[in-house]
């Protein structure tokens, strides 16, 4: 799942600062999952919003949405009615979301209102970690299904760096483990560690090309 | 012609410079060639940086031989292979050595390359790259450190005046202005008119940048087809095409050199800008021979 | 049609003086909705109750207020008198005029009320009647544990009659027990008699309990014993799988010699001691006994009455000389205060120490060193047995019964029971219940008391075979669900589970039963999926906006 | 509404401790408006922000005291929405002080009488101070 987490308001309130009427737009996946734009936080944002406008004698009006997938562009048709409506839409989507938005209503202003983070997963409620890098060339079969390319600090292919601490922190944040103590632990653990012996060539970059895309098998 | 090429840019006169391009292995004798060749015909000589992606000797160690034999070189730097920290280090350690002037350009992509698995860098773009030399050139890194010595570098860039759109491009091009230029070579150009636009708009913005034109011979009806399909912001007109189409075989690169040397006399003659950058990839020692026809030696 | 509001003013048998009762009633009917106010100087009596179905029968409103005082007493009353009228209980709302504006304020206390009876009107204006239903439940009751408070349990339920079900990963009950029942002050052997003749209790050993799910009056069990898998239905589980304890490492010179390979003879645990003593096992009597008790563990009531009662029998069977070096004798279990001085009285030396005493062993006998509180001065006595501090700990398997019925454990691991105070035996987990020893450190008397009070809170739930059950009270919204699963995290009482509904799609589905509406659930859904009935946003928030308003 | 202030009470312990306070006729700040919340858990960020939009002066959440919550962890959880709620107002130029958690037990009504008349007199000379 797609991780994102709010901006700082004083970015926000910056963005939106010559609007009157901004529609204040979620969405209902990935960000709704990661509490950073779902429902609950458009409320959130659109009443601080116009607390801090109403503070300063420089009145916003807002209007609320989420929509189901923000993506979606048939999704985000259906809130085109609100969005004629106002002056500029604040975004709480992903990047993913926001361009959406941005390219179906091209004459309005798009703002994005979280920042995109990474593709992750819960830790436990409320914390979530990154998993995946999105990076177009799975090897989670080499290294007992963890990640080394985000979950190293260094992206290293070939096991640890030589900081790893005790217990097998890693050097730069002792709160998080070394990816190559896990991958070492699983692969003893399934007995398959020459797996961690074999030599892993150079990444292909170009697995994914800038800018990325997939044509599924035609039906 | 050991002039510093700063000095150069801010005579009046129409400034010429050519490239060196380095081999791909350690073998550094046919840049020497190049070198001793041009150093004294030209007022600066350009090394491009793992040029179209494919990975060669470096272009700092033949800016050094180009010191040591005598000439003026520009260094050229590309954001695709290094971080801001590698660039820094070689800018300390270029300019440590004597080399006084970099051309700040982005860098083609690995996609085009011999080594299109690698990892793009870019960490840093062109006009951040601009922003960085100056940095450096006030004596601080661009993290804010200060640095035991300071560099002095003259900067310069690249333009593509015949991209279509070209507005973006010249948004970027008053981005790198602002940050602060010396000179600005363009891609390869065949129409006046458009160097002029392109000049008109950079002397708008700051009279004191020199504008190159970039030149680059057309010796064939294929190289011509095959730049216009694949080098994006390259137009090469269909009379440049027709006039080799009527050359007898054989005569296409003299044919090329007579055509480029018209078109520099015609700049210089109307003063349609400051000066041309030569690239005639592959065939440096017949870059004389464009100077010669076009009057410029 | 809009919604009829009849609003009932309470001067509270004249005990609400401050307030203009004939102003109010003025400013009250102007709200828009509200179709009657009527005033009353006694409306919980019995028969300002009776004019109050009158009058809501006459006027048919479809929503009531009263503003009179705190509902934490009035509510349900007044809820049973619009059952009574025919309307449901949930159309109410309750303006506490009297302990919160009357009683509290001089000034405008008329216009606080009108204020407070607004609030209550925008509230009761929102609120949706639910529906009430008795869902059946399984009357049988699994006791995990085989000890005596397992047994105890177990008898006790039967007697009430409710069938139960004993499951011990012992060979069989009582086998912790068995030749010490003294020791632990239980007659463990008329207990396991009276459950062999009791038809009403099935005894299942050695047996495991591995997965458990559901609610109250509804949990799907499977046991494991000896290879084969019991799936059962049980309306309530009771966890009374007790405690082991540890001899407490004593070390000498830095060396362990209790816990660890090559610990001497002579120092021995509590049970030890006891065997010794009961049997006259021991061939020489040793002349000097020493214990230790409570140098590294404050949980230290089973042991001091373990500690006291061994004292009393070596210093009368063997006539040995007896010290105990504690830092306190903690004698708040029944009977200990007695036996202390039971102890004092036939020669025991208690040695009031503030650290842990040192030891040497030399040759066979043990030296104790330790630094008298009383004296001021070191104490050194030579024994020939010692007989070192036991510490209480969870018996193994705990954890994962925890795990299995989502409930806490306390940083010693045992089981974290809801609430010490009030509900000492119950969990935040409806129908999970914990008895004895494995909630911690008690003594026969009063697991004997959680037996009781366990089997009263089971009774009360299971015994008329059904509970009764608001329907969706607290519902997630199947669109605006998008199973984030956020709120299965947060539920302190394990209510909420991620099942499929009818559309296929997986949300979060909300027990009715174990759901004890906190509302925890709907403030964090960051879906705003989930909706309480009665403290819903816009319920909450219209008590907002009514505030101030005129 | 304009200078009110909003108490949401916990139903276990805040609501009955101002009951408490109004049988001890245990006088109080008339701007205090009390909404009874089953938990202070219930209370959601957007309750609090909804107040302030409204006019409030201040807000209080109260709930159960540490570790005896009538729901386990709903006293804690309205303490992590009450301290965002604190960033939030802050962020938006208003002052975080507005808004305070206090844990309290039924049986307190002298402190939940302390508790109100604290935040109303805080406010009141932040008010005088501007």
């Amino acid at each position: 799942m797609i991780i994102a987490e709010r901006k700082p308001m004083e970015e926000i309130e910056e963005s939106v600062a010559e609007y009157k009427k901004v529609l204040v737009a979620g969405c209902g996946t990935c960000v709704t999952v990661c509490w950073a734009g779902g429902e609950k936080e458009v409320g959130i944002l659109a009443s601080q919003l116009r607390l801090a406008r109403g503070a300063a004698g420089n009145e916003i009006v807002t209007l609320e949405t989420t929509v189901e997938r923000q993506c979606e562009k048939e999704m985000v048709t259906e809130i085109k009615d609100k969005v004629a409506e106002a002056d500029a839409v604040l975004s709480l989507a992903c990047g993913s979301g926001v361009q959406t938005m941005a390219e179906l209503f091209d004459d309005k202003p798009v703002l994005p209102a979280v920042n995109t983070t990474f593709i992750g997963m819960p830790e436990r409620e409320g914390l979530w970690v990154e998993m995946c890098g999105a990076c177009g060339d799975c090897f989670l079969d080499r290294t007992g299904g963890v990640c080394p390319m985000v979950r190293c600090a260094k992206g290293l292919l070939n096991g640890p760096c030589g900081g790893t601490r005790k217990g097998g922190m890693c050097e730069i944040d002792p709160d998080k483990d070394c990816a190559w103590v896990l991958v070492h632990r699983r692969l003893e653990k399934q007995g398959r560690l020459d797996l961690m012996r074999e030599y892993v060539t150079p990444k292909n970059f170009r697995a994914v090309r800038r800018p990325g895309k997939v044509q599924a098998a035609k039906a | 012609m050991s002039t510093p090429f700063r000095e150069i840019l801010k005579k009046e006169g129409f400034v010429v410079t050519t490239e060196v391009g380095p081999e791909k292995g350690s073998s550094v004798s046919k840049a020497i060639e190049h070198i001793e060749l041009l150093k004294d015909k030209v007022h600066g000589l350009n090394v491009t940086d793992n040029q179209s992606s494919v990975m060669r000797y470096p272009s700092l160690g033949i800016c050094l031989l180009i010191k040591e034999h005598g000439g003026e070189p520009v260094l050229q730097v590309t954001c695709r292979d290094r971080n801001r920290m590698a660039i820094q280090a070689d800018l300390l350690f270029a300019h440590s050595r004597g080399v006084r002037n970099v051309l700040c350009l982005t860098g083609d992509s690995v996609d085009v390359g011999d080594h299109k698995e690698a990892k793009q860098v870019f960490d840093l773009d062109s006009v951040q790259l601009i922003h960085l030399v100056h940095t450096l050139n006030s004596a601080r890194d661009i993290a804010g450190n200060e640095l035991s010595g300071g560099t002095d570098f003259c900067v310069g860039t690249a333009a593509s005046p015949s991209s279509d759109p070209i507005e973006p491009q010249l948004i970027k091009v008053e981005k790198k202005i602002k940050a602060g230029v010396d000179f600005i070579q363009t891609q390869a150009v065949y129409e006046l008119d458009e160097i002029k636009r392109f000049t008109d708009f950079v002397r708008n913005m700051d009279e004191k940048v020199r504008i190159l034109a970039g030149i680059v011979p057309i010796i064939g009806v294929k190289m011509a087809a095959y730049m216009n399909e694949n080098v994006p912001g390259i137009v090469i007109p269909q009379r440049i095409i027709d006039e080799l189409a009527e050359a007898p075989k054989g005569t296409g690169v003299a044919k090329g050199i007579e055509m480029s040397a018209r078109m520099i006399r015609q700049l210089k003659e109307e003063r349609v800008c400051d000066g041309v950058h030569i690239m005639f990839i592959g065939r440096e020692e017949r870059v004389p021979e464009i100077l010669e026809a076009a009057g410029l030696v | 049609m809009d919604t009829k509001i009849a609003v009932f003013l309470c001067n509270c048998g004249g005990a609400i003086k401050n307030i203009d009762f004939e102003a109010t009633r003025e400013r009250i009917s102007k709200i828009p909705g509200v179709t009657s106010v009527d005033l009353s100087s006694g409306l919980c009596f019995e028969e300002g109750k009776r004019e109050m179905v009158s009058r809501i029968r006459e006027e048919h409103p479809d929503r009531v207020v009263v503003a009179g005082c705190a509902p934490e007493f009035s509510e349900c009353v007044f809820q049973q008198v619009l059952e009574t009228a025919g309307l449901s209980g949930r159309s109410f709302s309750a303006a506490n005029i009297r302990e919160q504006c009357s009683w509290v304020h001089d000034g405008d206390v008329t216009g606080k009320a009108v204020e407070l009876v607004k609030m209550a009107v925008s509230r009761v204006r929102l609120l949706r009647t639910l529906e009430k239903k008795e869902l059946p439940v399984s009357r049988e009751v699994l006791v995990v544990g085989g000890g005596f408070s397992a047994i105890g349990t177990a008898l006790r339920l039967s007697r009430i009659g409710l069938p139960v079900t004993i499951a011990a990963v012992e060979e069989v009950l009582g086998a912790t027990q068995d030749g010490v029942e003294s020791f632990y002050r239980c007659d463990i052997d008329t207990m396991k008699s009276a459950v062999e003749g009791d038809r009403n209790i099935e005894v299942l050993t050695p047996a495991r309990v591995t997965s458990a799910h559901g609610e109250a009056g509804d949990f799907a069990v499977t046991i494991e014993r000896e290879g084969e898998r019991i799936r059962r239905k049980y309306g309530a589980i009771v966890l009374a799988t007790g405690f082991t304890t540890e001899l407490s490492p004593v070390s000498v010179k830095g060396l362990p010699v209790v816990g660890g390979a090559g610990s001497p003879a002579n120092i021995v645990s509590q049970e030890q001691l006891f065997r010794m003593l009961d049997n006259g096992a021991t061939a020489r009597k040793p002349e000097t006994i020493a214990f230790l008790l409570d140098s590294c563990d404050e949980n230290s009531r089973f042991p001091t009455l373990a500690t006291l009662n061994n004292a009393i029998a070596a210093r009368v069977k063997w006539g040995s000389e007896v010290y105990v070096f504690c830092k306190d004798v903690k004698v708040d279990s029944e009977g200990a205060e007695k036996l202390y001085r039971e102890a004092r009285g036939c020669g025991v030396v208690f040695v009031k120490c503030d650290s842990a005493p040192r030891l040497a062993i030399d040759d066979g006998r043990i030296s104790i060193e330790a630094r008298d509180v009383f004296l001021g001065a070191d104490t050194i006595v030579d024994c020939d047995l010692l007989v070192a501090e036991e510490v209480l700990c969870p018996p193994e398997g705990t954890e994962a019964l925890a795990d299995m019925f989502n409930i806490r454990l306390d940083s010693r691991g045992f089981y974290q029971d809801e609430n010490v105070h009030l509900y000492p035996v119950g969990f935040e987990k409806r129908g999970v219940f914990c008895v004895g020893g494995c909630r911690g450190d008690l003594e026969a008397s009063r697991m004997a008391n959680d037996i009781h009070s366990v089997a009263m809170m089971i009774y009360g739930l299971l015994s008329s075979g059904v509970i009764e059950a608001e329907i969706e009270r607290v519902k997630a919204d199947t669109q605006k669900c998008v199973a984030c699963l956020t709120c299965i995290r947060v539920c302190p009482h394990s209510a909420i589970r991620l099942s499929r509904v009818d559309n296929g799609k997986e949300i979060a589905v909300i027990s009715d039963v174990a759901c004890d509406a906190c509302g925890i659930c709907a403030a964090i859904c960051p879906a705003k999926a989930i909706v309480f009935e009665g403290y819903r946003d816009d319920q909450v928030l219209a008590q907002i906006e009514a505030i101030g308003e005129s | 509404m304009k200078g009110r202030v909003i108490a949401f009470c916990c139903e276990h312990s805040a609501y009955p401790a101002a009951d408490l306070a109004g049988r001890l006729r245990l006088h109080y700040s008339e701007s205090l408006r009390i909404i009874r919340v089953p938990c202070a858990g219930r209370v959601d960020v957007i309750h609090m922000l909804k107040a302030f939009e409204k006019g409030a002066r201040a807000v209080l959440v109260l709930g159960c005291e540490d570790g005896a919550c009538h729901h386990i962890t709903g006293n804690t959880r309205a303490r992590e929405r009450v301290e965002q709620c604190q960033v939030l107002l802050d962020e938006a130029r208003l002052d975080g002080r507005s808004v305070a958690m206090h844990n309290i037990s039924p049986n307190a009504p002298q402190k939940f009488v302390r508790i109100a008349d604290e935040l109303v007199n805080a406010k009141e000379q932040s008010r005088e101070a501007i």
